[in-house]
């Protein structure tokens, strides 16, 4: 495989193509003419759109696949590097590599998307071609997040994700949608800003001889590590805030359950998945290796470690309380997310690890909820858990595949779950040992609220009469979710290739941090 | 790599390589594979076909019966309804061959590797390993297999116990709609069991743990649409996931401390955490939260009786042969680190004794056949906790196989009862509790094959000589008072109290919780057998023996109930009596727990003979007596049936309510957490500050601002012009006065 | 000298402020500005006696400018008050929030 | 060519662009006057004022290609001029362009509107070449008297008339005060020329004279005011509300920009080494009107006076690269100008599409579902909207913009991080109103009774879809802006950076 990429020059043309598939996928599909629903047997505005669409994400998907061969496990550089001016006069070059990190994050999100596709089959009704065109683009967005290496693109790319998903949710979304768009572009807009300020500021205090600005990725990582420690600090605190809301940190969660529950189907899926993975990669890539000194700093470590511990109790507790399904997998996430902020911060290799996996985990099981979510959306206009209950009679592959995904969710071992969570709170037992014992707690309450969730929804008397005749998954629906199911398994139960593509990169970032957090420490050297 | 490169090379010169032990994957796969195949053809069937398509229409649920369904359901089985007529599943046929078939031949396979291990008697373990499941830096986690003597008997016992509830089920569950799915939830336990006593290291051991626990989960609320069923499953999973804590946290420590958590590794390892050492303690203690969970004892004991939701056979095999012993595996198979801490050993004994006397208390006063069953099976756990945490890890051993037995056969056997009752009421349509044992008696003119294999059980439990459980219980008895005498838990401390006392008080509790047991089995049996007939004369008509698919299992069970003592003949017997070879059991696990049992017993004198033999005598006379006890004081004829009866008072109240236990975690612990939640968390904190204050809170101040902003815009020009005037005096001020 | 002038011609702009700010009529108003006009005029007269001519030539420019300046204003006005028959400010408040 | 400004036939060769305008302006005038009043003789004076503008930018760039320069005089001859002249123009050329279509709708036939626009142009031509605070004056004069006029042109409107009077009292008054600001600089320096003043200002150690800072005072509010910065802004939403829809376009884009221009050239030529006084007083201008204008827009309704609001914010980043007063600000200066113009230009050409006869459906309710008929217009709607907010990529060149103010501002010898700080925060704010403009058109259903606006007139739609173009394709490729910015700074302004502490 690895000959027949390198025959075919692949490393040489893949990330700017992936950036430009959906770029031009987008244009094709809002040059397609436009179909009255009527007119069209689903009753979908032009059904042709959803169809090229889908197959665009599959292409991409097959393109991106390829790098899981190309890519070196032992070589933590760039691979695939692309390096092309872009704006000479500010210092500005687009510049995209992969690295252990990043390869996850883009596979995760090119396989993701055509799953979203398909989840948005049949609820997209109007305005067809702007959905899709807008998934598309999106998708260049978050993949250029992840390819990034110059800090300029990184944020330009970083905000281009945030239009298509405002009007995703805004035009496309349910009943308090415009209240929960305009609630998630401002909420990440203004920490983003603040990080604006803070790129800027480093890419000003790299300026190379003539005064232009560097903002390449690599030449901050070793010039920004010498700056005063305030300066750090704050610099720290924009990039801390920026990713902490999208993440979300307690207490930064609060647009998620809105924006999560407003969103159609995809929506969720890709904010979810994909979209809520910024906020952690944006950790491990920015925040930790540029500012070590303060990231590693105790107290502001202790701070955001607690953050992510209360993260991951309260959002199993409120998650529990729920009335909402939707916002119950909503609240889910705060949880899982709190796990993977202890991963980061706990700092060992197993624990980086464990917050990748949990981040790809997270994507994948939160995923299939949501897309779960969706299909009782579809079929009963209500996503109240008391709506439901006994179900699994009349739906039993929905109860089969909802079951399963949710023990995924739940940390079951076999499924991908475990994995992560138990990385994450093995390795942080060896920096954290007293705190990670209270994040441990958090598996139990994951089992309390899913269950009593899927209790309340799958089992119980089927005692509504509007559930009688709920019908079973249908093939799309079972295109969708088998892959992930697929890939639940798989991850849990094979995951070292996984993990072996990412453990150069993960072994590199903790040595730098901490090499370079120990720095400004010299003087508690003795203790 | 190391490690890995070790290993590999040592199960190359293993004497079990190339034998046929090298098939051990395929023990846990054959199940598996069942699992797939049934449980495909369960979604198939319901997928493409309803079973019964006017299911829908026949509902006459009772709502008054909610208490009761959960019991109707059990005979037919109608997946949630009262319904007639019920086809079998077109599968079902399939299924009745994969299900039990996948068993048969993993025990088959079992059989063929414990005669390669006889005669290869490996002093090692046998371990193969797959591929490497969570490889991170230091971090080694294999998916890797170890067979040695323990997991081979547990294998033994999963399988052919397994196989056998496998077979009575295609009996039980022969009507049930459900019936492909039950077979692949069942198929999928053993499986994840299998996994349990077969992963060669922690990670994958707790990987068939929560397995079991989820197959629990799923069988448990098997009739799921009764929402009793379903609370039930979820209460169990939950309480487990409570002991599961404490096992992952006792993975992190070990893996923080010594850097392995393979079995091999960490015995190699295990005296660098310090004999004695808090730390190898507190592993102990957290492991044990696990077992707690897992096995029932106290604190976490509570989900067990609610388990009886599942289908009996269900109970037989996972609430009370295998699932809830892995607890004392765990023990046993981490004897190299409890028997570094005789604190910890201590504080396993002392829950095991203490589970076992309360739970034996509340058996007394229990009226549902199962729930007796269950809080039997809670004490008879809390037994083998006592041998293990004596450090006696055989005598631990051999209860938790003769206890797989013979609560194995009363499960099965109880539930030929069930079967028989349910026929009877739904012949009569009565929503009578067909598990009540207020509502059976004299049944053993209906059912006399049952009620003979059950007498045999009884007589087990309550430790009447030469049956299996008087062997298993005995020993771990006499173990006891061994320690006592002289070892290094005698000569430790446990919270002030010297090791010696508290071993003759576990004692003492094991004799009381003996004489209860034999006590409440009896009751059991007079009830459910003996004196009139409660049932009601038309039922009466009804009631009949199970077919032989369900008896067979159950003449089996009988027979490994008698002669299963012979596993380890204490030599204080064969001393007497020539019955057979002595102490096979322990001969057989002393590669796996010798070194153990010997570090524990360090220092133990020799019981003289006549002690012990005064020992077994007073436990047999106590268990006649308990038996004689509940003969004569219990009177079957003069009970009343259930909706007849009044509500116990006083002590018995207390008693027959479970010491108000359940109610009492849900007013402190659960419904406290909800409430919090609810209106403190998500109201105040989520919705109310953060959101509601802080967020759209600015989101309005900068609105109000604006608004007021745009009224002081009056569009009068004179306002204008003055604000403009204040602006050239303020600018004016600024820069000449400073 | 100069300061005096200084300070007449700021006390003449400062009455023609307070005209501004006082009056509601806009012919008054407009009036006051030019009165300002005047005033910032007569400055620069009085500092060309110091600096030379680049003052009065100023002067002439703004001269020439208010004249402009008042040509187009009072069509404004005559505009405003074909649409509501008053100059009074206080009633043209139609644009404001 | 280095011209003489000294001899009177070099000087005039130095204003050649500004004359061409003038003269042009002047014929066409003539022209005009002759002709009875019709809708197509207002289109073809607005046709032939077009091409006098692109003459006139063709005009500009060659001066700029050239590259001339002058020796110190009453006017500059620099890319700093060029560079604004060529915005003006371009904001001028828009606001013809959607004059047509308007007046026709409106029923506005007299020709000289437009050439009142390129009278009003020629004005701020003068201001940016001005170096000399009588040409200042003139300039400003020019400009203001005609734009006076240009509100007032729909007679019909009430409103129309009501901007007017407002507009030309309140900047009446407020000239008064620069003037006097003027006379004061002068009475203290002795001079009228920027940079005889800054030299005089060293030579005399006038840093603390109370006459020169009294007048640079009342300079900064007569300047604040014709930029609209707060607190001398409140004339600003009614005056943009009340007047014709293009001439708004043209106030909020070009009027501003050129004051901006003439404010810049002044405070970096004249008073660099005054920056310590008048820093701070320009930094708390910029803080203010960042923070009034964008509070103050989220409460607005009126299509018109939101964009009234957002300018004022606008004026306040603006503000931002002035504070700095660095070569880098003045580059960014110009490029945030650009941007800004292109934005605004577009926003309100898709208004003046949107409305109807009698200045109707400015409410930004009226929008409503818009996507589902003009999906068009509403995308390039939601592009200015999100170029005005400083949104990369959708937002174009917009985000550049901030991007480089915010650069600017990081980079000063003092970096303004507290006003960066302040400049995102707001922004932010401004995503409420601004999102409020797209949510509507997006997001809300069309109401049942709405009417559908008619087709709008060719020359407005380009004057959409240039702007759009413009915004999104410098918005990826920014580059060469950048470069020419980079070299469109006041000839004296590297001198200031270095002198700035």
């Amino acid at each position: 495989m690895a000959s027949f990429l390198d025959s075919i020059g692949y490393n040489l043309w893949v990330l700017p193509a992936l950036l430009a598939i959906p770029l031009v996928g987008a244009v094709i599909v809002l040059m397609l003419p436009v179909r009255e629903p009527a007119a069209t047997a689903a009753g979908v505005e032009t059904p042709a759109a959803r169809q090229v669409a889908l197959w665009l994400f599959v292409l991409e998907f097959v393109v991106s696949i390829g790098l899981w061969w190309s890519f070196n496990p032992a070589d933590t550089g760039w691979q695939a590097p692309i390096d092309i001016g872009w704006i000479p006069t500010w210092g500005v070059r687009f510049t995209l590599g992969v690295d252990g990190i990043a390869l996850m994050m883009v596979l995760l999100t090119t396989f993701i998307m055509p799953l979203s596709v398909l989840g948005s089959w049949t609820t997209i009704r109007t305005k067809v071609r702007s959905y899709y065109a807008l998934l598309l683009i999106l998708t260049t967005g978050m993949l250029g997040v992840f390819l990034a290496r110059d800090l300029f693109l990184f944020y330009v790319m970083w905000e281009v994700m945030l239009v298509p998903m405002y009007f995703i949710i805004g035009v496309w979304g349910g009943e308090r949608r415009i209240y929960a768009s305009l609630k998630f572009f401002i909420y990440t807009m203004l920490p983003s800003l603040l990080m604006l300020v803070a790129i800027i500021y480093l890419g000003l205090h790299m300026k190379g001889a003539d005064g232009t600005p560097d903002f390449s990725y690599d030449r901050l990582l070793t010039g920004a590590v010498g700056m005063p420690e305030r300066t750090a600090l704050w610099l720290f605190a924009a990039f801390f805030l920026a990713f902490a809301v999208k993440v979300p940190i307690f207490p930064f969660h609060t647009w998620l359950p809105d924006a999560h529950v407003e969103a159609p189907t995809a929506g969720s899926v890709i904010l979810a998945g994909i979209m809520l993975k910024m906020g952690t990669f944006g950790f491990l890539r920015f925040a930790l290796p540029l500012f070590p000194g303060a990231a590693m700093n105790p107290t502001i470590r202790m701070i955001i470690l607690i953050l992510a511990l209360i993260g991951i109790i309260y959002g199993a507790l409120v998650a529990m309380v729920q009335p909402d399904f939707k916002k119950l997998v909503a609240y889910s996430s705060v949880s899982h997310l709190g796990f993977v902020m202890l991963g980061i911060f706990a700092l060992t290799l197993q624990s980086v690890q464990g917050a990748l996996m949990v981040m790809i985990n997270h994507g994948i099981s939160t995923g299939a909820l949501f897309l779960l979510v969706g299909i009782m959306y579809e079929r009963r206009h209500s996503r109240l858990i008391d709506s439901y209950g006994g179900i699994a009679r009349v739906a039993p592959m929905f109860a089969a595949i909802l079951t399963f995904v949710s023990l995924s969710s739940i940390g079951l071992p076999g499924t991908n779950g475990f994995v992560g969570e138990f990385l994450v709170l093995i390795g942080s037992f060896r920096t954290y040992p007293v705190l990670t014992i209270i994040a441990t707690t958090g598996v139990i309450f994951a089992a309390v609220y899913l269950l009593w969730a899927i209790q309340r929804i799958l089992f119980n008397p089927l005692d509504k009469a509007e559930n009688e005749h709920l019908t079973d998954l249908n093939k799309r629906e079972l295109a969708m979710l088998v892959p992930l199911v697929a890939a639940i398994i798989w991850l849990g139960v094979y995951p070292a290739p996984v993990l072996r593509r990412m453990e150069g990169s993960a072994q590199l970032l903790v040595n730098r941090v901490e090499r370079a957090g120990s720095l400004p420490r010299v003087s508690e050297a003795g203790r | 790599m190391l490690l890995q490169t070790a290993v590999s090379a040592a199960s190359q010169a293993h004497p079990l390589s190339g034998t046929i032990a090298e098939w051990v994957w395929l023990l846990p796969i054959l199940p598996l594979a069942g699992f797939v195949i049934n449980g495909l053809l369960s979604l198939a069937g319901a997928h493409f076909g309803p079973t019964d398509p006017t299911a829908a229409e026949h509902e006459h649920h009772s709502e008054g019966a909610a208490d009761a369904s959960a019991i109707s359901h059990a005979g037919h089985g109608a997946d949630g309804d009262d319904q007639h007529a019920v086809k079998r599943h077109r599968w079902a046929g399939v299924v009745s061959v994969v299900g039990p078939g996948v068993l048969i031949l993993s025990f088959l396979l079992a059989l063929g590797i414990w005669q390669a291990m006889a005669s290869a008697q490996p002093a090692a373990p046998f371990i193969q390993r797959y591929f490497s499941w969570m490889p991170v830096g230091d971090l080694h986690i294999d998916a890797a297999f170890q067979l040695d003597q323990l997991s081979m008997l547990m294998i033994l016992v999963i399988t052919g116990v397994g196989a056998l509830i496998h077979v009575f089920s295609v009996g039980y569950m022969r009507d049930d709609p459900g019936y492909p799915r039950y077979f692949s939830y069942l198929n999928l336990f053993v499986f994840f069991m299998l996994v349990l006593v077969l992963g060669a290291n922690y990670p994958v051991l707790f990987v068939g743990w929560e397995g079991v626990g989820l197959c629990s989960y799923l069988l448990i609320g098997f009739w799921f649409n009764d929402k009793a069923n379903a609370d039930a499953g979820k209460k169990a999973f939950i309480v487990n996931r409570i002991g599961d804590f404490g096992l992952l946290v006792a993975m992190f420590m070990l893996f923080a401390n010594i850097g392995v958590l393979d079995f091999i590794g960490v015995s190699a390892k295990a005296l660098d955490l310090g004999a004695g050492s808090a730390l190898v303690t507190t592993i102990c203690l957290f492991m044990f939260l696990g077992c707690t969970g897992k096995s029932a004892q106290i604190p976490l004991y509570i989900w067990l009786p609610d388990a009886m939701a599942g289908p009996t056979p269900v109970s037989a095999l996972i609430h009370a042969a295998t699932m809830v012993t892995a607890g004392v595996y765990l023990i046993a198979r981490s004897s190299f680190l409890f028997s570094l801490s005789p604190v910890a050993s201590l504080t396993v004994a002392v829950v095991g004794a203490v589970t076992a006397i309360f739970a034996a208390t509340i058996g007394l006063k229990q009226w549902d056949i199962k729930k007796v069953l269950a809080y039997s099976t809670i004490s008879q756990l809390g037994y083998m906790f006592v041998g293990v945490g004596v450090g006696a890890y055989v005598s631990g051993m051999f209860h938790l196989v003769t206890h797989a037995f013979f609560k194995a056969l009363l499960f099965l056997g109880s539930g030929s009862v069930i079967h028989a009752m349910h026929a009877a009421y739904h012949r009569t349509h009565s929503n009578e509790d067909a598990q009540d044992m207020r509502n059976m008696g004299g049944l053993r003119r209906y059912l006399p094959v049952t009620c003979v294999l059950m007498w045999i059980a009884t007589l087990a439990i309550s430790g009447i000589p030469p049956l299996s459980g008087f062997m298993s219980k005995d020993e771990i008895l006499g173990s006891v008072f061994a320690r006592a005498q002289g070892s290094t838990l005698a000569s430790a401390t446990w919270l002030g109290i010297p090791g010696s006392t508290l071993l003759y008080i576990i004692y003492a509790i094991g004799l009381a919780a003996a004489f209860l047991t034999a006590v409440y089995m009896t009751r059991m049996m007079l009830y459910t057998f003996h004196g009139p007939a409660r049932t009601g004369t038309e039922e009466e008509e009804a009631l009949h023996e199970a077919p032989w698919i369900m008896t067979g299992p159950l003449v089996v069970l009988g027979i490994l109930t008698v002669f299963g003592g012979w596993l380890n003949l204490p030599e204080v017997i064969t001393g007497i009596i020539p019955l057979g070879p002595r102490e096979l059991l322990a001969h057989w696990l002393d590669p796996v727990v010798g070194d153990a049992t010997t570090r524990i017993a360090a220092g133990a004198a020799q019981v003289p003979a006549s002690t012990e033999q005064a020992l077994i005598g007073a436990a047999v006379v106590i268990a006649v007596a308990g038996i004689v006890f509940a003969m004569t004081r219990l009177k079957p004829d003069r009970l009343p049936r259930k909706r007849d009866a009044v509500p116990e008072h006083g002590f018995e109240g207390v008693v027959a309510h479970k010491y108000y236990v359940d109610e009492g975690i849900e007013r402190t612990i659960v419904e406290p957490t909800y409430a919090v939640s609810r209106s403190f968390l998500w109201r105040v904190i989520d919705n109310g500050l953060i959101d509601g204050f802080f967020v759209n809170g600015s989101a309005a101040l900068a609105r109000g601002l604006g608004w007021v902003g745009s009224r002081l815009q009056t569009g009068n020009v004179g306002i204008y012009a003055w604000v403009l005037v204040v602006g050239v005096l303020v600018m004016l001020g600024a820069f000449t006065l400073r | 000298m100069l300061a005096e002038s200084l300070a007449l011609t700021a006390a003449l702009f400062v009455i023609g402020v307070i005209g501004v700010l006082i009056h509601r009529n806009a012919i008054i108003i407009f009036m006051c500005v030019e009165l300002m006009l005047t005033a910032v005029n007569l400055t620069f007269v009085a500092f060309s006696r110091f600096y030379g001519t680049a003052g009065q030539v100023f002067v002439v420019f703004v001269m020439t400018v208010s004249a402009a300046e008042a040509a187009v204003g009072l069509a404004i006005i005559i505009a405003i008050f074909r649409h509501r028959q008053t100059i009074d400010l206080k009633d043209i408040n139609l644009l404001k929030g | 060519m280095q011209f003489d400004l000294t001899m009177p036939a070099q000087l005039t060769s130095a204003l050649g662009p500004d004359l061409l305008l003038m003269g042009g302006a002047m014929v066409l005038l003539l022209w005009s006057g002759w002709r009875r009043e019709s809708d197509e003789h207002q289109r073809s004076v607005g046709i032939l004022s077009m091409v006098l503008c692109v003459l006139t930018m063709v005009a500009v760039g060659y001066y700029a290609y050239r590259g001339y320069t002058a020796s110190d005089g009453v006017i500059a001859v620099d890319n700093f001029r060029w560079a604004a002249d060529e915005i003006f123009l371009i904001a001028t050329l828009g606001t013809i362009a959607m004059s047509l279509d308007y007046n026709r709708r409106e029923g506005i036939t007299p020709g000289e509107s437009h050439v009142l626009l390129l009278f009003s142009t020629s004005g701020m031509m003068i201001l940016a070449a001005a170096r000399d605070l009588i040409i200042v004056f003139l300039g400003i004069e020019l400009m203001s008297i005609a734009i006076y006029v240009l509100v007032g042109l729909n007679r019909r409107r009430e409103r129309s008339a009501e901007g007017a009077i407002k507009y030309f009292l309140l900047g009446a008054f407020s000239t008064a005060f620069l003037l006097y600001g003027i006379a004061l600089v002068y009475g203290a320096t002795g001079a009228t020329n920027f940079l005889v003043i800054k030299a005089n200002i060293v030579r005399f150690n006038l840093q603390h004279s109370g006459l020169l800072l009294a007048g640079i005072a009342l300079l900064l509010v007569g300047f604040g005011f014709k930029i609209a910065a707060a607190p001398f802004h409140m004339w600003a939403p009614d005056v943009y509300e009340g007047a014709p829809t293009p001439i708004t376009a043209y106030m909020a884009a070009a009027v501003k920009a050129a004051a901006f221009a003439a404010f810049f050239r002044l405070w970096l030529e004249a008073f660099p080494t005054l920056l310590s006084t008048w820093h701070e007083a320009v930094w708390w201008l910029a803080a203010l009107t960042m923070i009034v204008g964008n509070l103050v827009a989220l409460a607005q309704r009126n299509i018109k006076r939101l964009l009234a609001y957002s300018s004022i914010a606008h004026a306040g980043y603006i503000l931002v690269a002035m504070v700095v007063g660095t070569s880098l600000g003045s580059s960014a200066f110009m490029f945030y100008l650009f941007a800004y113009t292109m934005a605004t230009l577009g926003a309100f050409a898709v208004i003046v599409a949107l409305g109807r006869a009698g200045e109707d459906n400015m409410e930004v309710e009226e929008y409503a579902g818009l996507w589902s008929v003009r999906p068009g217009l509403a995308v390039a709607m939601a592009v200015f909207m999100l170029a005005l907010l400083g949104f990369p990529i959708f937002g174009g060149i917009g985000f550049f913009a901030k991007w480089y103010v915010l650069e600017a501002a990081l980079k000063a010898p003092f970096p303004q991080t507290r006003l960066a700080v302040i400049l995102v925060v707001t922004s932010v704010v401004s995503a409420g109103y601004y999102l409020y403009v797209v949510m509507v058109m997006f997001m809300k259903p069309r109401s049942s009774t709405a009417i559908l606006p008619e087709r709008a007139g060719g020359w407005t739609r380009a004057v959409v879809w240039g702007s759009a173009a413009i915004i999104l394709i410098f918005g990826l490729f920014p580059d060469a802006l950048v470069s020419l910015t980079q070299r469109s700074t006041p000839a004296m302004s590297k001198e200031v950076a270095l002198r700035s502490r």
